[in-house]
């Protein structure tokens, strides 16, 4: 095909990234052109949830039409795409809510703010998508440096600035790594497409490639040790952006690591399962053991994002289509409960300069029972905590399930998860214990009035968590049907023999 | 068992027996009756209209008189009924021929659990009801002393509710057709005498006296579970025909073992050694309770619990030796106590444990009917002397009270003497008592202890008891030690019970001339039941007569118990008989010995003595006898103590709370330093980040290239 | 093949390197940019041996001529040029220790070389070398051609966020 | 063989693009040694491309369209910086930490 | 037509247990929704009160009225419960998680039915006795105390084990709140351990939850499913492990204990009364013991717990008497109570086992009954310290009856309910375990010692403290109450027979299933002088090989 008219079958498959695109520039125009309206950023924020919830139905229509995979296999079309598509949705409208209202009280961020966003997602749902390194990597630069970008919007703060430049600086240093992986894979297997990386075997060239695009990949995921970004960028920059970052990104970058590992780097497995059962290991243990020592609430939370990486990992590890569903559904119920909590947060924390602590969230029950009740359900979630946890308790059932029922159970693996959550529980509690077991301090100031729109986040996760959480199935089946890959025919020579 | 026993005809079916179930509920019905009334103020809103203490109790006590004369009728009432039909019951059973097997009536099941059925069942027969007419008997006349008693007490009617509450859990333990049932009253008594030692409670003294008594009976319980479940294990049943009949295929060890545990529980119960630490204390209780639970009833139980169960030791002569030892050993031990005793009270103690000691010689070397005959007669003339004891207080308090001398001993024997003037009946009728017990004939005592020591005697000639060992001691050695053990007993018990009478009612006054006005006589409401027992002590002897001395017509209690422990004793005893010289020998001997005793007590106790507050305190043996050996003092050093301190200082202390603090400071401790180590890592340098980044990716490489 | 381009390929390479080390040896900003610079002319030169002429100018247009010109004018802009400033290069040991993770490093990335390459000839270029690429660009790679645009969307609209007066939002 | 030492070449300039990033201190020399990184995986790309065709070629030129972008912002995001510390240098900037 | 059948033909079989468990859901709604706030809130009528309906009907009054429905359920379960029936009676089961294979499935058999009565009934009473010792933030306190009930509820007819799950934390949640909102000063660590602790526990068992799930390859979580399992020995022993650790630390066995006297402390008194019920051992006989019979009758498993249970029996009992508050004294007691009861499951007779569930329902009944004094006493001298008491018999002799009754029900007074348990319990062990059965028996020595002595220092000896002459004895509600718990105690422990009966089948059924033999002791071998030593336990017939 010569011309430069793209095929219908590529656009049935990008119909809902064209719809976004589009959207976005849409949006970009009206900006720049009405920029002396009332307040150019909230009415953009507005609009920009409308347009993913345009881009939500085209993925949804995209979904229904069945497999759109194309360009000769550079793009998948499958449900682990579109579903990893919806929570990445779910995800980016929250947090343009959050932001809305952040903008309310501090107009810190300007029209653009919300494009960036967008673009940010574009990038995003083609890393869910990516069937080829190019793809992947162009989408995760297209993510990435929008969110350095984002990192750094609340210009009168220091810290944003100081928490962008640092994304940034360690972002591009391991995208470095990445690109370097990714070349050496194209050497090995003379084409960056995933499915012939995955029937080559794999040499030394192939070996030291897969090792390096991993380094890029777990940066993104924040696992141990690449992890130390995490709680400064979320400590630096705005709520609605932490937000961002700890739903979308994550999820992006889990997408991107999920389908990479079942459908590229499969004939390494035996390399890299060992590697990535220890970074689970020691993400769960450190992300969860070092959470307890935070007083601040975003760093907490930062921390305890690390660790969900890590029992996401093991899902990972676990190698099955049943694990990818477990990988979708927990991180669907981890979207949820982060918006949540990040909205309560965003109440609380009156968008004052200075970072909210756990004593500043004392006795919050008493002056604002809701908020309390909101921000208690989502950390029960974080926490895998039953029916009060709701949908969070049946995301890490899924993971342990696959973790068991892969080909060699991770039985050590289960257990390590399982008593961290136990530590996990110390700093959750502590959080919960500050909002109901103690009195409210005279000096502490009332929180706002919830907005419209938090309020609507809030209750919309709290309803779907709680609903899920005691009837899973309905989001369960989809994940289901969003498995990647097969069983894989290789059995791993697990480390999990120790 | 029990339903196949009722099952079967009886010859006591549909006769006067049927109504037994009757005996327990009467006693517990007054217990329920007077229980409301004590606290009927208090359900009627005393509380609500009175803020103050003192106004509430002067209130409570206004309403409590108004019904005082109530608890007067209800509670001796009760046992008068009771009484009434046991006697009836009894000669429905004199009157009926050839009462073999018990008559056993089960009304519910209690516990039906698998195989294990325990009901609730009475079982009627000879030693049953004999118990039953001590118990209902004794008990009516102290009822009716303590009316007198009791009389200005602000606890009337909880003081006749817990004491009809006593009567009641000792017929369910006499009455009880299994163990269990049997273990109801066991503890039911252990409740009541509890809460009737510690009756003025506000003295912590006697809240502590009833607490060591319940805890000291726990000690013995726990044999008695273990035998219980010993028993059940082996023979599937726990009712005493079911269990008993089923042991003939237990192995000896079994009779072992349960004869030793059961007897823990005896000796719990009966106050022997080691465990008798706790009747003395138990003198803290009102004086008629002391005559009714701590003498004449209550405290027998063991013996009965031995006789009950003598099918078990009968199996056991080595154990049965160990008890008759055991008795022997109490015996003479609390009667030296006994000598060098201040307190009235405790004088009569140290005396009941020691004849309780010789009633388990003779339950111990199988003369059971022998046992019982001293159980009964002690029950008369020990209850008599406590009585007498109790109108003696009485006495001292209203003087000092009179005289407002509240601070002295009204117990002290130092401060009576010459009472003979001022309690004429008192003194007659505990002179009658304690020639009784020193064995003097024809009293009551007399008899029944001669008949222990003379069948000690004879089995130690010759029977299978002889022929037994205890711990390579052949038995017949034992058994001639326990006789002489026996006899010097004796000698002191009448060294000691004349001393007590000689220094209470002899002599010059020493109450002091300004209380000695206040001395009087007790009421006739207290003084007729003494009289009674009195009678009782005197004829008591008929009740078994040996041949030796045809005064009527012989071994009626022997015969008489005969089918329920005969064949017991004739496996133990053998078919052992003296020959009338040497019976005549030991009567001899046994009169002797009294009469020495006494003159013995006489001479030396004659004079007068200094009272409590001007006395010289003792020294050497006899403050050793006066302090009871300091065995209190050494088991709190030894045993009690120590316990506390190794729950508190290393149970609680040293562990628990160590466990607790560390999991919160350990917690604490971890998340701090990983904390403090984690950030030093970063310290929020970029190029430091960097760093650990390149080092995960050396690590990384490593793992994927050094293969 | 010729031993002249032989050598040409390793004066190239040996070029690189050393300017490479001199970059990252230098206190000064510019002077480093510089070296940077003349890293990536190197570079160009052994893209053309590598028959990749159209790669190589691009190279240079780009590469040197735009982006590090930015990078320049930055330093210049913030004037860190100066060499008052605090050393740049940080303590002797963190050098050592990154001379020695470098040594590490570059250990195990040379564990590719455990595997063989084809050995291809070097020879001189072919005539007419942008069409393959043009054609590779503009058809099998259009779309993520395309996507470059969305990503360069994304640095204009955030480097104006970041960088346009406060504006009252 | 050639093409090994190509890429030794381009291992060799990446290892020490990583060494300055662990050794330099100031943001923009920071980037720099970031860019020679890519520079060096450039290298790779189009040696590769020697032996599987074109495609590698386009990735090069992918990866620089995207350098630019990443510079633009990655400056921007410096300029910001220094606008709040008057400075670029990585150890003074500490206010996120703990 | 007995009141059994009627009931069944009035179709109650069909919702009642369902409605036992949502009821108290719903009622929790209610309360939240509907409920009114007793008295304008300390902090100030500002702040917004949690009660959304300000004009409502009194929060308490409404959680009493809910609770006491809730009660009649239960009772009514009981009446149509046929004593005579094996098996699940009033099965339930609706499909909740088809895909998972979970189904809510609810049904009672004669071990779990007197404990959900005693749930159900307990409720009520405890709230009716605590009714003025909670004024604040009343709605939310009844609605988590709503959900409590219907956790254990839930716990006590969960036959699907994720339900069961599902249930046993929702009881842990409203359980921290009660103690870390209306708690005393130590709350928040106490509630924070108990969670933790807890979690723990239940944690490891979801891990053993799933592999049972995934290894069993039933895919299914319903007890009657997995009880068709075959299992190695080695698997058997790792699952029971967790499953035990769990629910030891539930129901603090020695050495997991040490939360309990803690979270009893510092919990209000209704809090402390529901730490007291069983439900730990309960689930141990449900679930753990069943599943994995081979690994019960593992020679170590069996010598670990008999030894840790006669050490808890000795341990709580000697720690109960130095301990300074009646409380704590309570807390200790009921841990060497728990030592029977384990002693009882493990020994695996039927009298044990009956003992065991007994001592189950009587130590709840007592041990409530004891802290609603106990709080009785804090409500009006804001302390339970025995050392500030003394001599109360004379100043609120109601008071003295009833906490003599419940020491004497607490150190097994024949006669009372507390004798039942211990009696079957010991005299059940000595049948397979005489040593312990032995050196257990010695703790209703020490039992008496505490009991007597916490008794004698609140009642007894003069009346020195002033403030004490002026306390005010039971009246009104606590004496109905007390009243109730009184006649509870001496039924139970004079006529047992009814529970008994219900418990028969079902007792039967455990042993068997756990010994893989009948167990019956129909007639028993006459002991030698082994019968003294330890006693090797019965093997099952099957061991780790396929049960059943």
């Amino acid at each position: 095909m010569t011309d430069f008219a793209l095929p219908g079958a590529l656009m049935r498959a990008l119909l809902p990234e064209i719809t976004l695109t589009i959207g976005t520039l849409i949006l970009l125009l009206t900006g720049a052109w009405g920029g002396e309206l009332s307040s150019p950023t909230r009415r953009s924020t507005r609009f920009a949830i409308g347009i993913v919830l345009a881009t939500a139905i085209s993925v949804i229509m995209a979904w229904m039409k069945g497999d759109g995979g194309t360009l000769d296999g550079r793009l998948a079309g499958d449900g682990f795409r579109y579903a990893m598509d919806l929570v990445l949705l779910l995800g980016t409208a929250g947090s343009l809510a959050l932001l809305d209202t952040d903008q309310a009280r501090t107009r810190a961020y300007q029209a653009e703010v919300p494009v960036l966003m967008l673009l940010a997602l574009c990038g995003m749902m083609f890393l869910t998508a990516a069937r080829d390194l190019m793809f992947l990597f162009i989408g995760l630069e297209l993510m990435s440096i929008a969110v350095y970008v984002l990192a750094g919007v609340n210009r009168s703060s220091a810290k944003s600035a100081e928490a962008s430049l640092k994304y940034f600086l360690l972002g591009a240093f391991s995208s470095g790594f990445l690109l370097y992986g990714i070349a050496l894979l194209y050497g090995a297997a003379g084409d960056t497409r995933l499915a012939v990386i995955g029937s080559t075997p794999a040499g030394p060239i192939y070996l030291v490639g897969v090792a390096l695009l991993l380094v890029g990949m777990v940066f993104k995921v924040a696992a141990v040790p690449f992890h130390l970004w995490t709680p400064d960028v979320y400590d630096g920059a705005p709520s609605p952006i932490t937000a961002f970052m700890a739903a979308s990104v994550k999820t992006a970058a889990f997408a991107m690591l999920v389908r990479v590992m079942v459908e590229g780097i499969e004939p390494a497995i035996q390399h890299w399962h060992p590697v990535l059962w220890w970074l689970a290991a020691l993400t769960m243990v450190v992300g969860n053991v070092v959470a307890l020592a935070q007083r601040n609430i975003k760093r907490m939370l930062a921390y305890s994002s690390i660790a969900h990486s890590g029992y996401l990992l093991v899902a990972v590890l676990s190698f099955s289509p049943a694990a990818t569903a477990a990988v979708v559904f927990y991180l669907f119920a981890y979207t949820l409960a982060t918006l949540g909590a990040f909205a309560v947060l965003g109440i609380v924390s009156e968008g004052t300069e200075s970072a909210t602590t756990i004593e500043d969230l004392a006795g919050l029950w008493h002056v604002r029972p809701g908020l309390a009740v909101v921000f208690t359900v989502c950390l029960l979630a974080f926490l895998g905590f039953p029916l009060a946890g709701g949908a969070g308790f049946f995301a890490k059932w899924y993971v342990l399930r696959a973790a068991l029922a892969s080909t060699t159970p991770l039985m050590v693996l289960v257990v390590v998860l399982v008593l961290s959550s136990v530590v996990s529980a110390g700093y959750y509690l502590t959080a919960i214990a500050s909002m109901f077991n103690q009195k409210r301090h005279a000096s502490a100031m009332m929180p706002v009035q919830t907005p419209a729109l938090s309020a609507a986040v809030m209750l919309v996760s709290v309803v779907l968590l709680l609903v899920f959480g005691v009837f899973p199935t309905p989001a369960a089946r989809l994940a289901a049907v969003a498995t990647l890959g097969a069983v894989p025919t290789t059995t791993v020579s697990s480390t999990d023999a120790r | 068992m029990a339903a196949l026993q009722t099952a079967a005809a009886h010859p006591l079916d549909g006769s006067l027996a049927e109504w037994v179930w009757l005996l327990p509920l009467l006693p517990l019905l007054g217990a329920l009756l007077n229980g409301a009334l004590a606290l009927w103020p208090r359900l009627s809103g005393v509380t609500a209209e009175h803020a103050s203490l003192e106004a509430r109790e002067t209130e409570t006590g206004r309403r409590l008189a108004g019904t005082r004369w109530l608890t007067s009728i209800v509670g001796p009432g009760v046992m008068l009924a009771a009484f009434a039909l046991t006697v009836a019951i009894f000669f429905t059973m004199r009157g009926t021929a050839d009462l073999v097997t018990p008559f056993v009536r089960t009304y519910a099941s209690w516990m039906p659990v698998g195989d294990l059925r325990i009901d609730w069942g009475v079982q009627l027969d000879q030693l049953s009801v004999l118990m039953s007419l001590v118990i209902t008997g004794v008990g009516f006349l102290i009822h009716v002393f303590s009316v007198g008693y009791m009389a200005s007490d602000g606890g009337y009617a909880r003081y006749f509710a817990y004491l009809n509450l006593f009567v009641a859990a000792m017929l369910v333990l006499v009455l009880g057709s299994s163990y269990p049932v049997m273990f109801v009253g066991w503890e039911g008594v252990g409740l009541a005498s509890y809460l009737l030692i510690g009756f003025w409670f506000s003295e912590k003294a006697n809240a502590d006296a009833g607490k060591k008594a319940f805890i000291v009976n726990r000690i013995g319980d726990f044999g008695f579970l273990v035998a219980m479940f010993l028993l059940f294990s082996t023979t599937g049943s726990l009712d005493f025909v079911g269990a008993h009949s089923a042991l003939a295929m237990a192995s000896p060890a079994v009779f072992t073992a349960a004869a030793l545990f059961l007897f823990l529980g005896c000796a719990g119960k009966s106050a022997q050694l080691p465990l008798y630490i706790w009747l003395p204390d138990a003198m803290a209780g009102p004086t008629p309770v002391s005559a009714l639970i701590h003498a004449a009833t209550m405290v027998t139980g063991g013996v009965y619990l031995v006789a009950r169960a003598s099918p078990v030791f009968a199996g056991a002569p080595e154990v049965s030796l160990f008890v008759a030892l055991i008795g022997a050993i109490s015996a003479l031990f609390a009667a030296t106590i006994a000598l060098r005793q201040w307190d009235i009270k405790k004088v009569l103690a140290y005396s009941t444990i020691s004849q309780l000691g010789y009633m388990f010689v003779a339950v111990g070397t199988g003369a059971y009917a022998a046992g019982v005959f001293h159980l009964v007669t002690h029950a008369f003339f020990k209850a008599l002397l406590f009585l007498g004891a109790g109108a003696v207080i009485h006495a001292m308090h209203a003087a000092y009270h009179h005289a407002h001398q509240h601070d002295q001993d009204a117990q002290d024997l130092r401060n009576m003497g010459g009472l003979r003037r001022y309690l004429p009946i008192t003194s007659a009728t505990m002179w009658l008592a304690t020639l009784a017990i020193a064995g003097v004939p024809p009293l009551a005592g007399f008899f029944s202890k001669d008949e222990i020591l003379a069948s000690v005697f004879a089995r130690a000639q010759g029977s299978p008891l002889a022929s037994a060992t205890l711990l390579g001691v052949p038995g017949s050695v034992l058994l001639y030690l326990i006789y002489a053990v026996g006899i010097i007993t004796a000698l002191l018990t009448a060294v000691y019970m004349t001393r007590l009478m000689l220094l209470a009612f002899t002599g010059a006054n020493r109450t002091g001339d300004h209380a000695s006005a206040g001395l009087h006589e007790a009421p006739s409401v207290m003084t007729i039941p003494m009289i009674a027992l009195a009678v009782l002590t005197v004829v008591g002897g008929w009740l078994n007569l040996p041949e030796l001395l045809p005064l009527g017509p012989t071994h009626l209690l022997s015969d008489w118990l005969d089918p329920v422990t005969g064949d017991a004793s004739r496996v133990l005893g053998g078919t052992a008989h003296l020959d009338h010289g040497t019976e005549l020998m030991l009567v001899g001997t046994a009169v002797a010995i009294a009469l020495i005793g006494i003159g013995i007590a006489y001479a030396r106790f004659r004079g007068s003595v200094a009272t409590k507050e001007n006395a010289v305190p003792e020294t050497g043996i006899a403050a050793l006898l006066g302090d009871a050996y300091r065995v209190d003092a050494g088991l709190d050093r030894t045993l009690v103590q120590p316990l506390g301190v190794f729950a508190s200082r290393v149970l609680w202390q040293g562990i628990d709370q160590r466990i607790d603090r560390a999991f919160v400071a350990g917690g604490a401790l971890i998340s701090r330093v990983a904390g403090q180590a984690h950030d030093a890592l970063g310290a929020g340098d970029v190029g430091r980040y960097a760093w650990v980044i390149v080092l995960g990716v050396l690590a990384m490489l490593a793992a994927f290239t050094l293969r | 093949m010729t031993p002249f381009y032989r050598f040409q390929f390793y004066l190239f390479a040996l070029m690189a390197i050393g300017a490479a080390l001199l970059f990252v040896t230098r206190k000064s900003p510019v002077s480093a940019a510089l070296w940077l610079v003349n890293v990536m002319f190197a570079l160009s030169g052994l893209y053309v041996m590598l028959d990749a002429p159209f790669v190589a100018a691009v190279q240079v247009l780009v590469y040197a001529g735009a982006i590090m010109v930015v990078f320049v004018f930055v330093v210049m802009l913030l004037n860190l040029g100066r060499p008052d400033q605090l050393p740049d290069l940080r303590e002797a040991g963190a050098r050592i220790g990154a001379g020695v993770v470098g040594v590490a490093l570059l250990a195990n990335l040379l564990a590719m070389r455990r595997e063989t390459l084809p050995g291809v000839e070097l020879a001189p270029p072919s005539d007419n070398v942008v069409l393959p690429v043009a054609e590779a660009l503009f058809t099998e790679y259009l779309l993520a051609f395309e996507l470059t645009s969305i990503l360069l969307l994304v640095a204009i609209v955030g480097s104006v966020v970041l960088a346009k007066k406060r504006a009252v939002a | 063989m050639m093409l090994g030492d190509a890429l030794i070449v381009s291992a060799i300039l990446f290892t020490i693009g990583v060494v300055g990033v662990l050794t330099r201190r100031n943001a923009i020399i920071l980037f720099m040694c970031v860019e020679l990184m890519l520079n060096a995986v450039n290298l790779s790309f189009v040696t590769f491309a020697k032996l599987h065709g074109v495609g590698g070629h386009v990735f090069v030129i992918i990866v620089m369209t995207i350098a630019a972008a990443e510079a633009a912002v990655g400056l921007a995001i410096v300029i910001s910086v220094f606008r709040h510390f008057g400075a670029v240098d990585l150890q003074n900037l500490k206010l996120l930490r703990r | 037509m007995t009141m059994q059948e009627s009931l069944i033909a009035m179709g109650v079989a069909s919702w009642l247990l369902p409605a036992l468990v949502l009821w108290p859901l719903i009622g929790a709604a209610m309360v939240l929704v509907l409920g009114r706030d007793a008295r304008p809130r300390p902090t100030g009528a500002a702040l917004p009160s949690d009660s959304l309906g300000s004009g409502g009907p009194d929060a308490r009054v409404l959680t009493f009225a809910v609770l006491v429905v809730e009660a009649v359920l239960g009772i009514a379960a009981w009446l149509a419960f046929d004593a005579d029936a094996a098996g699940w009676q009033l099965r339930t089961d609706l499909t909740w998680l088809p895909d998972l294979g979970a189904q809510f499935s609810l049904g009672v058999d004669g071990i779990s039915l007197p404990m959900l009565v005693l749930t159900t009934c307990l409720m009520p009473l405890a709230l009716l006795a605590t009714w003025d010792q909670i004024t604040t933030r009343v709605p939310s306190y009844g609605a988590l105390l709503l959900a409590l009930t219907s956790g254990l509820v839930g716990v006590f007819t969960a036959l699907d084990l994720l339900l069961f799950y599902l249930a046993w934390e929702l009881m842990l949640i409203p359980m921290y709140f009660i103690i870390g909102i209306w708690g005393s000063a130590g709350r928040t660590r106490a509630a924070i351990k108990y969670v933790m602790l807890t979690m723990f526990g239940s944690l490891l068992m979801l891990a053993a939850i799933a592999a049972l799930y995934v290894m069993g390859g039933a895919e299914s979580f319903h007890l009657d499913d997995l009880l068709q399992l075959s299992m190695g020995l080695e698997t058997q022993l790792w699952l029971f492990g967790a499953f035990f650790l769990a629910f030891a630390i539930k129901s603090a066995l020695v050495p997991f204990h040490t939360w309990l006297p803690d979270a009893q402390f510092e919990a209000p008194v209704i809090g402390a009364v529901v730490l007291g019920l069983k439900v730990g051992t309960y689930a141990l006989l449900r679930f753990a013991m069943p599943l994995f019979p081979a690994a019960v009758m593992h020679d170590t498993v069996q010598s670990v717990v008999l030894i840790l249970s006669v050490i808890a029996i000795v341990w709580g009992a000697l720690v109960a008497i130095v301990q300074p508050d009646l409380r704590k004294v309570l807390s200790y007691s009921s841990i060497s109570h728990l030592g029977f009861i384990m002693l009882g499951c493990f020994a695996l007779t039927q009298q044990s086992v009956e003992g065991a569930v007994m001592i189950m329902v009587n130590h709840g009944i007592t041990i409530s009954a004891l802290f609603l004094l106990a709080g009785f006493l804090k409500e009006r001298r804001g302390t339970d310290r025995l050392d500030a008491f003394g001599g109360l018999a004379r100043v609120v002799p109601l008071f003295a009856v009833m906490l003599t009754l419940s020491m004497l029900s607490t150190i097994g007074l024949p006669g009372t309910n507390g004798f039942i348990g211990e009696f079957l319990v010991l005299i059940g062990t000595y049948r397979t375990q005489p040593l312990f059965a032995i050196l257990a028996t010695s703790g209703v020595v020490f039992a008496s010692v505490y009991a007597l002595r916490a008794t004698q220092r609140l009642l007894f000896a003069s009346l020195d403290t002033k403030s004490n002459g002026g306390l005010r004895d039971l009246h009104g509600r606590q004496l109905v109450v007390m009243g109730v718990f009184a006649i509870a105690m001496l039924w139970l422990g004079l006529a047992p027979q009814p529970v008994l009966r219900r418990m028969e089948h079902a007792s039967t059924a455990l042993v068997e299933r756990v010994r893989g033999t009948n167990a019956g002791f129909a007639t028993p071998a006459p002991r030698g002088p082994g019968s003294l030593t330890l006693a090797t336990p019965v093997r099952p017939a099957t061991t780790g090989a396929p049960l059943r």
